[in-house]
């Protein structure tokens, strides 16, 4: 089935490479293919096929051979990777056409869209590390497309250990799945129950692994690096796609393979999923490159996933399957919307980068007037990420939200405990994000042009909007019609937690009851109506009534005329309240002001020194640890003959005396 | 007869291992040339014993070489070595001699537990000279590894050579030992001449005296 | 026939709380008028006020954006309808369940985001510093109530308006403490999402001070007249939300005989009066406050919010 | 016996040997290299021979599954690598490094180099395999130092010195295998052949086999630059010809490697005898951990890569020592892998040496750019060699750690912290050398790229279809090894 097709897609990419003619070709072959296996993982979804599809190629490890499956987990995340992967190439038709030298992205690209499926695919331990590493391996080399610059030879090292790091942390969880006789196949892993103290280390390393690859706090370090590094539509591909692939590697592993959880399982997910919603949303607000406050948003949203798949942990550990079906689905579609979004912020943010050359927000500021489409864009994904409604981000967080209120039939304290002090992460982190997109459009897209390049923006090719448009009109129809999204996870909830929320389908009016009528519900598409409709009243209203005189004049300046831009609100300016009330124990936020004294003409310099306390508390000691080691152990190259004898001297001597103690 | 036989042998064996000390405890480099032909000459000795007793016409090679090369060539090349590239006469020692004979010590002890442990159901004859040769290897190797000068420490290396020399001719009746002692001369005679080519006259080190900067690679 | 009847009542609701609003923010001003010994102007000014907004031309500043102008529409309709979905004069509204309070909260949050927006259009320094600091505060504020919600939801059962004030009607609710901290909460939120002493004063242009005010400094005419309404829409909404929560009395039920629901309104334009007046009396009896003792303020909210969420998880072993 | 009109291996090892003398003699350049590729040519065809026919041994030499691996591997790579002489000698022709007659010498030594090799991997007799290894190192020394400057020839005296005792002691453990063997085999050659030692081996004394196998492990792992006896090997790789640093890390570790392996199959044969796995997975994870925190430092591109041959020969060692099908099976493989992808990059870093015209790391920059074909195939070796997939030692690793982690997880945690922090060590020098700005001296490559290509090619291949044949045979090597 597709899996054949991705694999002729990427050696067929990998074949095609050079030249504007070529760039068209390869990107318009991937959004055919990934139109493809969408279509094939959506009939398969919706298709109420429960027999998961398997093939087996004599490929990977000999004696096993490469084992592919598609089931309702498999084919759901399929859809969202070919999704993003589609309007992606879509989008890339236009915006890679900027990319100074093809020839290091295309390949690539192509072949991290195949990895991304093979890892989705793959039913056997081998394919799944081999595709995820080769999926790393590939961005890898897209986020080194551009490796003149400087900085992002740094940033693709810290991506490739990490990445690598994960899987090595993947490798041994396999390995212990897998037991010393190596039954490597899904399969026969699922058969074998591990005993929970394995269990228990599967799950830490399944989530080191999965993690670091996700964005987890505090493995997130290598996001805000890669992110603002690599190509724009490649971004968007690894914070919109790549990190879900993450995902569901996690969801894989310890919903599916490693059968029931315990309950102490979901603290620790739970803990890092609100640690890293909460810390992630409130680094992206210190950020003024747009690039890296979007990376950072996405470890905000990993986390917010997360604490979904930890309460479904928590739900599954304690047999309430309808609720644990209530929270992985929360999770899941979000995982869906912020691929939706996530991907669309990220075109915008290459559209402006391509239109201006700008990646600081502090050089931005009116684009509004010059690309009003793409404003429009950013726009609606900014309400859609703030979850606000009517769009999509409200619905998925509304369901976490609900799927939190019926925590407190949780027996065990831990939980009662940490269940709410998550929710209210999870309540700031939203807060907090409709906060920071505040910023992120408004010093982007509005007042007045900071830089000449901001002045004289233009706006972007029409394969690029269309792409942003049709991310728009996907974003508010999973906003207004969330229950044909829920209808079509319910075959993943009950492969995963045995269980699934009511069909939303019957439901009158369209809207979503997740647990009873008498409890919550909501309806996106009236919430729309109602809006539309007393918006427009009001503007019929007023348009019939009011007058209709308007006159454009300068903006009210208190009666000092203020031509310069700079005057007005900086990004920086405008976190620093929030930076005020939180920075302080957050990153150790220092604001020094120099103030000349009176009289004096200097300028007053002000700066603020932030601080990633997660990197200065775990990576840098091991970093230094590393360079003193190295240094210790470097005097071994330049030793005497002599002494190197003596080393050989002493081994043989040692060795011969424990020989002798031995026996 | 055999006890007789076996005395002689062990003797012989016995008597390279104190050759070896003997090795260890000189300080002048004439004085060290002059035992180890010592050495040599008993291993020739104790090799045509070998052949005697073993009745192997073909060890009375491998002893001839030893005779005649290593007792008699090769200290004379050093000699002229030393006196050529006027080399220091005193053998500079980087523990010191006392200490070293204890480490000797220590060493032969630990290979005669070794040995007289491992081989119960060797015959004895073997045992005895495997445990010596053990012995003399490593003093060989002690010596290569707390002397200084580029000669003693190539006397080093043959000492230890003798040692193995001994080891191959006490396994009763193992072929190739004349293959291997051809060998092992012209492994030593290369490093012999090495020595003389390089201008080696202190240590191993270093390969020439003028280079003042000692390159040991990958000094950025 | 009964959809007809429902309609009619969903409908009603709408033009009751359009119509009372300004009338609410007037009898707040005139009661504080009286307590400073002010004649202060009739109930009725804030609805001259509109009218003569509407009147008046709308000066727009050179580069503002399409978004500036469309903000205000945004702005009114998210409110209204938030406030259309808050059982006033009853319970079981015909469109009540399509959005619960969580849901309304998030479209008050909307309808911040885009006045935070607009405040950002012009490119003054006022505008961008209302904006920054309306989101400091409501970074605080809306998890604030989102808490408060866990609390009634964990109390009531539900998220559903109407079933939490019919849970609240009904004797089995009791006293409980993590009621009255989430009140306590509540009110906080309310008088800091309204703008009123003593986080913001609407009555003032004072740069130090203003948030609110600071954002829609450039609007005028009828987009003023549409953001005023909209301003006055939700403090009707929070108040008439606190008193569906905490004094559920005289809403008529679904089901109920017109005259139910003339006492309803009847008994909910009292609570609108006792809520002015106790606002007023809070508003004249308190100083504003410096913007950076703000977040204190609402953090407070958030800690007895989250105090009484936690109580409930503890107390409630089901 | 045999289905082929000659018989395999009197070919294998005469034609190095009728070679190398004809090289000895030949004056003349080009017709020298071209007899020299000509020869390793036909010497591959007779080794694959041994694929078709499989000629009896005999006492002193024997063709089994284990040492066929070994042949077919050692002499594929010695063509390979000839080609790539060719090109890299001319090139040190015209710059003058070389003189014709030290050519001459050169082309007669990689002959006997080939000879040698080829015969310590047939040879049945301990002896013979000895005396085959010694004499690979002796010709080796001459290679590394014939460049004759100062570097070159101090790099040759310590890797003559090392080896020699290195020799030694591997000479001492023979002569005790035989000691052990003698009174149950009896005097003579018989005692010493390979095929009645693994027959009788579990009569044999057990303690002498201990003593005998730690000094065969001393000895013949300084052949295979085991830490801490490794000294010679980074030195020797740096100051040599590349085409010799190829061979050495290619070839002639594997050889030594091969030795340890027959002792150690004659220590599991013999149950009394204490099990070598814990000392060589001592050996090996010290090797890999070494070596891992030696490559941050390096400023020589060769030498760095010798380094990350200590670490891989160190992983493969842990995986022998590991033992089980699956683990041996993986120890195979990486070896393999391992010769390929590690004979390639040097391929890839002669030329690079020669374009740029220095080895230091810090002049190289930004190939990728300036040099796309070999910036590339560099990349792609350094990232097969850091085992990333879908690269053939991905597999091997994959097997290993999976395979160990079962088994002792206690063991699995420092092999996966020494893999990390080399392969750490690995990027940080792959993003200076193939990205950036080019610098550096910028000569167009006059090489041939088809040995590399070649041997990426079919690590790649390797990496994600391994034919079954192939494996067929691994597995039943795998089992041999116990």
């Amino acid at each position: 089935m597709c899996v054949g097709l991705l694999l002729t897609a990427s050696l067929f990419a990998v074949g095609l490479a050079r030249g504007a003619v070529g760039c068209r070709v390869v990107y318009g072959a991937c959004l055919a293919i990934c139109a493809a296996a969408l279509a094939i993982a959506l009939g398969y979804l919706l298709s109420d096929a429960t027999a998961p599809a398997t093939t087996r190629l004599p490929l990977g490890l000999p004696w096993l051979g490469a084992h592919f499956r598609v089931d309702a987990l498999s084919a759901f995340f399929l859809a969202v990777v070919n999704l993003g992967g589609g309007l992606t190439s879509l989008y890339a038709l236009g915006y890679g056409r900027h990319a100074p030298e093809p020839g290091r992205v295309l390949p690539f690209f192509a072949a991290f869209l195949a990895a991304m499926n093979l890892v989705v695919l793959a039913d056997d331990a081998f394919t799944f590390l081999l595709s995820w590493e080769f999926m790393s391996l590939t961005s890898w080399a897209l986020v080194m497309a551009h490796h003149d610059q400087p900085g992002n030879a740094r940033a693709g090292y810290v991506y490739l250990i990490m990445a690598s790091f994960g899987t090595l942390a993947l490798l041994l969880a396999f390995g212990l799945l897998a037991g010393p006789d190596g039954g490597y196949a899904f399969a026969t892993i699922r058969a074998s129950a591990p005993g929970p103290v394995l269990a228990g280390l599967v799950l830490g390393l399944a989530l080191l692994g999965a993690g670091s690859k996700a964005g987890l706090v505090p493995l997130h370090v290598w996001l805000p690096l890669a992110h603002p590094a690599a190509p724009s539509h490649v971004s968007a591909l690894m914070s919109g796609v790549m990190t879900k692939v993450a995902v569901y590697g996690f969801i894989r592993i310890v919903f599916d393979l490693l059968g029931p959880p315990d309950w102490w399982w979901s603290m620790i997910v739970l803990t890092l999923g609100g640690a890293s919603a909460a810390l992630g949303v409130l680094y992206a607000l210190m950020q003024h490159d747009l690039k890296r406050l979007l990376a950072y948003h996405t470890v905000e949203n990993i986390g917010i996933i997360f604490i979904g798949l930890g309460l479904a942990l928590a739900f599954e550990a304690n047999a309430m399957d309808w609720a644990a079906a209530l929270a992985l689905t929360a999770g899941l579609f979000h995982v869906l919307n912020h691929s939706l979004f996530k991907s669309l912020l990220f075109y915008g943010a290459g559209a402006v980068l391509s239109a201006t050359g700008e990646r600081d927000m502090e050089r931005m500021g009116g684009l509004i007037h010059r690309m009003p489409k793409t404003a429009f864009a950013f726009l609606a994904a900014s309400v859609a990420i703030s979850a606000l409604p009517p769009l999509n981000g409200f619905v998925s967080e509304w369901l976490t939200f609900q799927a939190i209120l019926i925590s407190p039939y949780i027996p065990q304290w831990g939980l009662k405990l940490l269940i709410p002090a998550v929710g209210a992460l999870l309540a700031l982190s939203a807060a907090l994000a409709a906060a920071c997109f505040v910023k992120a459009f408004g010093v982007t897209f509005l007042g007045r042009a900071r830089s000449p390049a901001a002045q004289n923006a233009r706006e972007v090719d029409r394969f690029s909007i269309a792409a942003m448009f049709v991310l728009v009109a996907l974003c508010l129809l999973a906003g207004i019609f969330p229950g044909f999204v829920i209808d079509a996870m319910i075959p993943v909830t009950q492969a995963m937690v045995g269980g699934h929320m009511p069909a939303q389908g019957a439901v009158p009016w369209l809207s979503i009851v997740p647990i009873a009528e008498a409890r919550s519900s909501y309806n996106g598409l009236l919430v729309f109506l109602f809006i539309a409709v007393s918006a427009s009243l009001a503007v019929v209203a007023i348009h019939r009534l009011a007058s209709h005189k308007t006159r454009r004049g300068p903006a009210w300046d208190c009666g000092t005329p203020d031509p310069d831009p700079a005057t007005q609100y900086t990004a920086g300016g405008f976190a620093q309240p929030i930076r005020r009330v939180f920075g302080g124990l957050v990153f150790q936020a220092r604001e020094t002001v120099q103030m000349p004294p009176p009289g004096d003409m200097a300028p007053a310099r002000f700066e603020v020194r932030v601080r990633d306390l997660i990197w200065d508390g775990i990576y840098a000691p091991i970093e230094g640890l590393v360079a003193r080691a190295a240094e210790r152990m470097n005097v071994m190259q330049f030793l005497t003959i002599r002494r190197y004898l003596s080393l050989v001297f002493i081994a043989l001597v040692s060795l011969l005396s424990v020989i002798a103690l031995w026996l | 007869m055999s006890q007789l036989v076996f005395d002689i042998a062990h003797l012989l064996a016995g008597g390279m291992v104190l050759v070896s000390f003997m090795l260890l405890y000189q300080a002048r480099m004439y004085g060290l040339l002059k035992v180890f032909a010592l050495h040599a000459f008993v291993l020739a000795l104790s090799v045509a014993w070998e052949a005697w007793t073993q009745d192997a016409p073909h060890l009375y090679i491998t002893a001839g070489i030893a005779l005649i090369v290593k007792a008699g060539i090769i200290p004379l090349a050093l000699h002229r070595i030393v006196r050529r590239l006027n080399i220091h006469r005193t053998v500079e020692t980087v523990v010191g001699i006392g200490p070293t004979m204890l480490l000797g010590m220590a060493l032969v002890a630990l290979s005669m537990v070794l040995m007289l442990r491992v081989t119960g159901d060797a015959d004895p004859l073997a045992r005895e000279d495997l445990a010596f040769a053990l012995s003399i290897v490593l003093l060989g190797l002690l010596m290569m590894v707390t002397r200084r000068n580029a000669v003693s420490q190539v006397i080093g290396f043959m000492s230890l050579e003798n040692g193995l020399i001994l080891a191959a001719t006490g396994a009763k009746g193992m072929p190739l030992v004349v293959e291997i002692s051809v060998a092992f001369s012209v492994l030593v005679a290369f490093i012999v001449i090495g020595i003389f080519l390089f201008r080696i006259r202190e240590r191993f080190d270093t390969v020439e005296l003028d280079v003042l900067e000692r390159f040991r690679g990958d000094r950025a | 026939m009964a959809v007809i009847y429902d309609l009619a009542i969903q409908g009603g609701q709408m033009l009751l709380v359009l119509g009372l609003a300004p009338l609410l923010t007037g009898l707040v001003r005139k009661i504080k008028a009286r307590l400073m010994r002010r004649r202060g102007p009739s109930i009725l000014q804030p609805y001259r006020d509109l009218i003569r907004l509407t009147r008046k031309e709308v000066v727009l500043a050179e580069n503002a954006s399409w978004l500036f102008r469309a903000a205000p529409y945004l702005i009114f309709a998210a409110t209204w309808v938030a406030a259309a979905l808050v059982p006033t004069f009853a319970t079981g509204l015909l469109y009540s369940w399509s959005a619960d309070l969580i849901a309304i909260i998030a479209l008050l949050g909307s309808a911040r985001f885009f006045l935070a927006l607009a405040g950002l259009d012009v490119g003054t320094s006022f505008g961008g510093m209302g904006a920054s600091r309306e989101v400091m505060i409501a970074s605080l504020a809306e998890p604030a109530m989102i808490i408060v919600v866990f609390t009634l939801a964990l109390i009531a059962g539900s998220t559903q308006l109407s079933t939490v004030a019919a849970y609240m009607k009904s004797p089995d609710v009791g006293i409980r403490v993590s009621l009255g901290l989430a009140m306590v909460a509540l009110i906080i939120v309310a008088i800091a999402e309204n703008a009123r002493i003593p986080v913001d004063n609407p009555a003032t242009h004072l740069e130090l001070t203003m948030v609110h005010e600071a954002m829609i400094l450039e609007y005028s005419g009828r987009h003023l007249a549409v953001i005023e309404a909209a301003a006055a829409l939700k403090l009707l909404l929070y108040i008439s939300l606190i008193a569906c929560i905490f004094a559920p009395w005289g809403l008529a039920q679904p089901g109920d005989g017109p005259a139910a629901y003339a006492v309803g309104v009847l008994v909910y334009v009292g609570k609108l009066a006792v809520g002015a007046v106790l606002l007023a009396f809070f508003e004249t009896s308190v100083a504003k406050m410096r913007v950076f003792r703000v977040p204190e303020f609402v953090g407070a909210a958030l800690m007895l919010a989250l105090l009484a969420t936690l109580l409930m998880f503890m107390t409630r072993s089901l | 016996m045999s289905g082929l009109p000659f018989n395999p291996i009197g070919a294998i090892l005469t034609v190095p040997l009728v070679a190398s003398a004809m090289l000895a003699i030949l004056p003349g350049y080009r017709a020298t290299a071209r007899l020299n590729v000509a020869a390793t040519f036909i010497t591959l065809l007779a080794a694959l021979g041994l694929l078709v026919s499989r000629p009896e041994g005999g006492r002193l030499l024997v063709i089994d599954d284990l040492n066929i691996v070994f042949i077919v591997l050692n002499t594929f790579v010695g063509f390979t690598t000839s080609v790539f002489s060719a090109s890299y000698i001319a090139h040190e022709l015209d710059t003058g490094h070389l003189t014709p007659l030290y050519v001459r010498f050169y082309h007669a030594m990689y002959q006997v180099l080939m000879f040698a090799m080829n015969l310590a991997l047939m040879a049945n007799n301990i002896g013979l395999m000895w005396v085959a290894v010694e004499m690979a190192t002796l010709t080796t020394v001459l290679m590394v130092g014939i460049y004759r400057t100062h570097e070159a020839l101090e790099a040759a005296w310590k890797y003559f010195i090392l080896g020699s005792v290195g020799i030694a002691l591997a000479l001492f453990g023979t002569i005790l295998v035989y000691v052990a063997a003698q009174p149950v085999i009896g005097e003579g050659l018989d005692a010493m052949a390979w095929t009645n030692l693994i027959a009788h081996v579990s009569a044999f004394d057990p303690s002498l086999l201990n003593l005998a196998f730690v000094f065969l492990l001393l000895g013949y792992g300084t052949k295979v630059g085991l830490a801490p006896v490794h000294a010679w090997l980074p030195d020797a790789h740096a100051e040599g010809p590349t085409p010799i640093s190829a061979v050495l890390s290619g070839l002639l570790l594997n050889v030594a490697l091969y030795a340890v392996l027959r002792f150690k199959m004659l220590m599991a044969a013999n149950e009394h005898a204490l099990a070598p796995g814990p000392l060589m997975v001592t050996m090996g994870l010290s090797s890999l951990i070494f070596a891992a925190l030696m490559l941050y430092r390096r400023r020589d591109i060769k030498r760095l890569f010798a380094y990350s041959s200590i670490e891989h020969m160190g992983i493969i060692v842990f995986a022998f020592g590991v033992g089980g099908p699956l683990a041996n099976f993986a120890g195979l493989l990486h070896m393999t892998m391992h010769s390929l992808t590690k004979s390639a990059i040097f391929f890839a870093v002669g030329h690079i040496a020669q374009i740029k015209g220095t080895q230091k790391l810090a002049d190289i920059r930004g190939l990728t750019a300036s040099h796309p074909v070999l910036g590339w195939g560099f990349l792609v070796g350094v990232v097969a060699i850091s085992g990333l997939p879908p690269l053939g030692i991905f597999m091997s690793e994959f097997l290993v750690v999976t395979s160990t982690f079962a088994r002792e997880p206690l063991l699995a945690v420092p092999l996966v912290a020494g893999l990390l922090l080399a392969f750490g060590a690995l990027l940080l020098r792959l993003n200076g050398i193939a990205f950036g700005a080019p610098h550096g001296g910028n000569a167009p490559a006059q090489a041939s790229y088809v040995p590399m290509v070649a041997h990426l090619a079919l690590v790649l291949t390797a990496g994600v279809y391994l034919p079954g044949p192939l494996v067929a045979w691994f597995q039943n090597v795998a089992a041999a090894l116990g």
